[in-house]
């Protein structure tokens, strides 16, 4: 990591980061990252909730399916969603036809994020959830209070630190995403994906600059966040 | 206010509770059982935490079976007090208070003035204790669930909150069910005492019918009474009935006794120990000189126990300090054992 | 064997715990305190858990501190058994006996025989408590160290573990160290009792000791002590002091008080009750006639709380069921108080 | 998923997965994850282990940066790699000249799989390691066992199923690592990059046959470990 920071002289660094597709890669990839978080956890904290709470079959199934992503590697990740979302498939050619291509577009990076990011919202959120004592939310309930004055006032606060911690990471493996982008929409360029034509068109030296731009925004959303 | 359990059951796996059928008016119910006797499946019943399997749980006739918690009007104060961590003590209250005069009225009652800007996990066992009361107090509730609020305390704080309550519970004018583990915790706060041994009621009445007339050896033993013994009965009369403990004789006031094969039980604490030879006045007991084979110091009291026919029955008595002293008892002290009759209780054998 | 600590010294934070000096023989010394006195550091100390800032814990004159857990020949009963929820109860015990013959030895009288070859998770809490024990006796420890091992038992499983333990201790040679927040085990096991407050030894000495001569109001609270009163020493003979409480006077047998304050203690199970005009007999004690303000139906026993001197003072007696009965004692009763000379302890103020 | 088994036939999918490119990527990737995961367990656990047990600021800070490459986008550890191994870096030219290559070779690979899969088992092996009460430890230490003996017999047993999982994920992630490799090592070709090459020379339905392989290949190691 230090050594990222000192491979190449910094005014040197600084310069090229004005280059037009530094600035249009991260433009692309801050957008992109922070659309998948809020659409990842819009979705997932509900569900995290449901997951904690209730204990059966269908909710280990569904859990299975949920971490899925977090195991299956990117590059699957990527044919698996193109063949559900990709201009061949009935979706796709839906989404072609109103205009909204979800290939080779901003809507297809954010599929891609999401896709891997979401799990990480789940389980945090749902490891949060299940560390707030279960007797206090019947403590709410049994003092006249509805299920979700309790969930507003007991649950979320109580749990907030560790759903900000997996929005976080969210975040973090959103705009880390590779894979899967390179797939589904090699264009707009998201950092992770611009990192790989500098090093592949340019050399070593010419990554460095995405490299070490992504790697701030990352740690500032972490320390922002957190 | 009258709470009303019929036919109520529920099952856990292997465990089954109920059914149940028990009354509660305006007094103080101690549910007293072992760990696992399912005396904990009762209140999250109530509450609506749980739902039965089957029957119903009637407030005034009105059914709560199938409301949710929050539409019961039932109180509940958790183990550990399950006081909000987030919050303050006064925060505690007056989220579930209607009217905020209550907060502070609530907090003089329970002398929480103190504490009431501080955050639970600042607060002591005692403390906790007071606010959750407190918090669930604040919204009136027509019936007062207890799960066991003083277990984790230490003695000279249970005995104070303990005797707080007392005087509290005496002022509410609502069903009130306390569970616990602790014999004494029931005798002093219950008006009645349930039994509960897996997951049925085994007795139901008067801390003093519970203590002196067990209707099976389970109440006996749980209740502190280790005096148990297998008798037969010799005579019956219209005044008692005659035992035959071993060789020894026995004259009991118990009436009622249809098998010849019962248990005889004889609390401790109703066991009279005198030096020997002296006369026992007016009172007409059962008496027999035997010899201590040990004793134990119990701290408000000595543990004596006495060998009864050669060993084969051991004798338990409990015997104040100053008696103890008096007597100079120490192992193989000859003593003069007083049972009066009433105290005699026998157990039927069950067919 | 000879445990000797001394200048024992931990501080965690803002808790200091010691300096400790303390030597345990061939004896039981029970070590009692409320929660957070520090009494659960001192076994971790002993056994190698925790090490000290300074001090030193001699075994026969071997040094200890510094040496690992393992090298130290100190057997530690945890509190809820730590039993390795993998193994049976055999393999528990077997992964700790230095030969196989003491498992069936051990598993014998500890009547565990039963239970051998189930796993911990499926024993109950009394069996658990036995196969620890089991398993740490197989290693023929130099001391035996035993943290609550009754605390989480219900009532009659923790009395007859109890008197199984205090037979056993009986058995052993070596020193034992009984940590517990329970007045009664403590009393009932304990050969000493040390009490613990704030990190100090706040006393030491016999359960009898303790109980009717506290040093101090704490350990008089901690034991079940709940009459103590300020009183104002009047006269000083050779035979005792007299005291004044309110405007009533009592004559004590207590010697060496040289402060005119004290503090007045008088135990509970050491007062007398009779009906008014009784009269006393052949002892001497200071008496009084006052009336019942209330009374609490503990189980084994009655507290009763008399007013004196017009409810400024508040005495509780313990009285036992067949006396309450006989004196019909309610709310109101007059009552004849007796307190014998010697039952009135006096504490003296602390500069 | 199921798209993915379903979108192309059978008998075709069998056929090419005998293709000798499909092969020599399969036993690259089992063969380096292999390595990786015994090489990130042999490592993993005792640190788990140092992490479980010790309380303090120096604890804190080797545990944030043992969680780092969870965070760090594949491409930026690709390039961190480069640079600390890579032929330019001293240590890279010392291999080189060694003719051990640490770029472009199956030792790049596992480099870079150890580098990703590292984490998972540390951060696994050390919840299953806090998942043993401690006390049981000190039961068997003041039975006068020594503390081999007592994690040999105590808490290995206990945290197995914990540290197994653990091992697991870090052979499922190990197998699909996909953007630090294609930047370390684009040869030897591992399955994941094998997918993205079959993708963009030959198209979506070339790439179906080894991805399916790879699902199966990690789905087989998932159940079998577990």
């Amino acid at each position: 990591m230090i050594s990222l920071f000192l491979s190449v002289p910094a005014e040197d660094i600084l310069a090229r980061m004005n280059h037009p597709t530094v600035i249009d890669s991260a433009t692309t990839s801050l957008l992109s990252a922070s659309i998948s978080t809020v659409v990842a956890t819009l979705f997932g904290l509900p569900l995290a909730y449901w997951l904690a709470r209730t204990d059966g079959a269908v909710t280990k199934i569904v859990l299975v399916v949920v971490v899925l992503p977090l195991v299956l590697p990117p590059t699957v990740v990527g044919i698996v969603l193109l063949t559900v979302f990709g201009p061949s498939s009935p979706l796709g050619e839906a989404a072609i036809a109103a205009g909204f291509p979800l290939t080779r577009s901003l809507a297809g990076v954010v599929l891609a994020q999401t896709f891997v990011a979401s799990p990480f919202v789940v389980v945090t959120a749902k490891a949060a959830f299940e560390s707030v004592d279960q007797t206090l939310e019947y403590a709410s309930r049994s003092l006249g209070k509805s299920r979700w004055t309790t969930a507003r006032h007991v649950t979320l606060p109580l749990a907030g630190p560790g759903i900000l911690a997996g929005v976080t990471l969210a975040f973090a493996r959103a705009i880390g995403e590779f894979g899967a982008t390179m797939m589904l929409a090699y264009y707009p360029r998201t950092m992770p994906v611009q990192i790989w034509v500098a090093f592949i068109e340019l050399g070593l030296d010419n990554a460095y600059p995405v490299a070490i731009l992504l790697v701030l925004i990352a740690s500032t959303a972490l320390v922002v966040l957190n | 206010m009258t709470l009303e359990l019929s036919r109520l059951r529920k099952a856990y796996g292997q465990f089954d509770f109920g059914p149940v059928d028990l009354t509660v008016e305006d007094d103080v119910l101690a549910v007293l059982g072992p760990s696992g006797s399912g005396k904990t499946t009762l209140l999250p019943l109530i509450a609506g935490i749980t739902s039965p399997d089957s029957g119903s749980i009637q407030l005034d006739g009105r059914e709560l079976v199938g409301l949710p918690l929050e539409d019961r009007h039932v109180g509940m104060v958790f183990q550990e007090g399950a006081l909000f961590p987030h919050m303050t003590a006064r925060k505690n209250i007056e989220y579930a208070a209607t009217a905020s005069e209550r907060v502070d009225e609530l907090a003089t009652l329970l002398e929480l003035e103190d504490v009431l800007d501080r955050k639970p996990p600042t607060l002591s066992g005692g403390e906790r204790q007071r606010v959750a009361l407190a918090r669930t107090l604040a919204t009136d509730p027509d019936v007062l669930l207890l799960d066991e609020p003083l277990s984790s305390l230490d003695a000279p704080i249970r005995k104070r909150l303990r005797d707080e309550l007392h005087s509290l519970f005496e002022s509410l004018e609502s069903p009130i069910l306390y569970v616990t583990h602790d014999q004494r915790t029931a005798t002093s706060l219950g008006d009645r005492i349930a039994l509960v041994r897996d997951g049925d009621l085994e007795q139901v009445g008067s801390p003093s019918t519970v203590l002196t007339r067990p209707t099976s050896r389970f109440v006996a033993r749980f209740t502190g009474n280790e005096n148990l013994f297998e008798g037969t009965v010799t005579d019956r009369t219209e005044d008692g009935a005659t035992v035959l403990l071993g060789d020894i004789q026995f004259e009991t006031t118990a009436s009622d006794i249809h098998t010849s094969t019962v248990t005889v039980c004889i609390h401790p604490s109703r066991v009279e120990i005198e030096a020997p030879y002296v006369a026992d006045g007016d009172r007409t007991a059962n008496t027999v000189t035997e010899t201590v084979a040990r004793w134990l110091n119990e701290g408000s009291e000595y543990r004596i126990d006495i060998e009864i026919e050669a060993g084969s029955i051991t004798l338990t008595a409990n015997v104040r300090p100053p008696t103890f002293e008096r007597l100079a008892l120490e192992n193989g002290s000859e003593v003069q054992v007083l049972i009066p009759k009433e105290s005699i209780h026998l157990i039927p054998e069950r067919e």
